[in-house]
């Protein structure tokens, strides 16, 4: 298990109710965060849709993430 | 360089940074917030930004934007917070030499800071209701 | 709409008679006085236009660009007289309800502007000597 | 013979000395006028290069001239 901060933006946000927590999971890649926090963001689907960051840097869904990593989950952006 | 900005942003003030003796021409680009969006009255709009990431993303759109077209001066804001319709929620200027890189540098840096940086909007409609905005990319993968 | 300025041109307060509550773009383009023209360094500059007819050929490219895409608002202004380096020589400004239509219509009316509009311009030299140039198209016909 | 005002632009102008001048001319069209002026603008080939407009209406190197028209020489623009 390691040790993760997930934060929630605006959609996910509002979804979940809440700005962050930290939980631990059993997770090895971005893609296992997005799945393993589910029942907070609401949304089953990453790919093509949605974007992560990992301690403050854009990473794919298929970046490790390591114990102590804060991952940034990303709904659909809408700039401009 | 690119920021993001809690208050009203001011195109004439920042075109004066790209002034440059060398440079032939100047592009600029503003995203209005508009009355309507597939097929909603819109009445007011919300922005959240993510800038730590927002920014060293719009750090490397700009690095790609000069490798393409050298010697350009290139500086974009955008907004978060609350607009009403007719403010301006982004805008891209970029002086060159000659239009012809004026006009595709402008328009690379608008096309790529509307897919790539953590940036929501949140539609507030004439009717009430309100919902998050998805990116045009991510509305045709699905 | 167009019109020859013995004056500066102001694009902020310009980009205000633009403004439409349905218009989610704007694009811009401004031609600066640059201090070199093919390998000469340039001093200043001194542009003659014939205002009846460039009238008259703008409002045809006005017409072709509002043929070609609907619901746009454009404006332009181009300048005559002695101008420094900096100043601005020309300015086109158009909204529209999407950007790709912002940037082909200004791209396009400054195109039309740049080899069809009866206006030349004279070149003074930093050595001294000074020379009216020829427009791009003209230059490459001949 | 066509009594034809003749305007000089420009160069042409700064080559001609003068603004603009009135001559009877054996012309048929803007090109034949362009050419009967060459003593005064010293151009010799306006195709691809110069533009004409007649009574402030651009114009065809072959539209014809009428008599009292006012033919304006324009030497290659560069705006913007």
């Amino acid at each position: 298990m390691k040790q993760i901060t997930v934060r929630y933006f605006a959609l996910f946000r509002e979804t979940a109710g809440i700005d962050q927590e930290t939980r631990n999971l059993d997770a090895v890649t971005a893609a296992d965060v997005f799945a393993a926090t589910a029942d907070r963001h609401g949304s089953s689907e990453p790919r093509g849709h949605c974007k992560v960051a990992i301690n403050d840097v854009m990473a794919d869904w298929d970046t490790a993430v390591e114990d102590g990593d804060t991952v940034l989950l990303f709904p659909p952006v809408a700039g401009g | 360089m690119f920021e993001i900005s809690k208050t009203a942003i001011h195109p004439d003030s920042l075109r004066r940074t790209l002034f440059d003796e060398a440079a032939g021409a100047y592009c600029g680009f503003e995203g209005w917030i508009r009355n309507h969006n597939e097929g909603r009255e819109v009445r007011s709009l919300e922005y959240e930004a993510y800038a730590p990431v927002a920014v060293l993303e719009a750090q490397k759109i700009f690095a790609e934007a000069a490798s393409q077209w050298p010697h350009l001066k290139a500086h974009c804001v955008h907004r978060e917070g609350h607009l009403e319709i007719g403010d301006c929620a982004v805008w891209v200027g970029v002086s060159a030499a000659h239009r012809d890189e004026a006009f595709q540098a402008c328009r690379y840096i608008i096309d790529q800071v509307k897919v790539r940086l953590p940036i929501w909007k949140k539609e507030h409609y004439v009717d009430g209701d309100s919902g998050w905005v998805n990116c045009e990319r991510c509305a045709k993968a699905g």
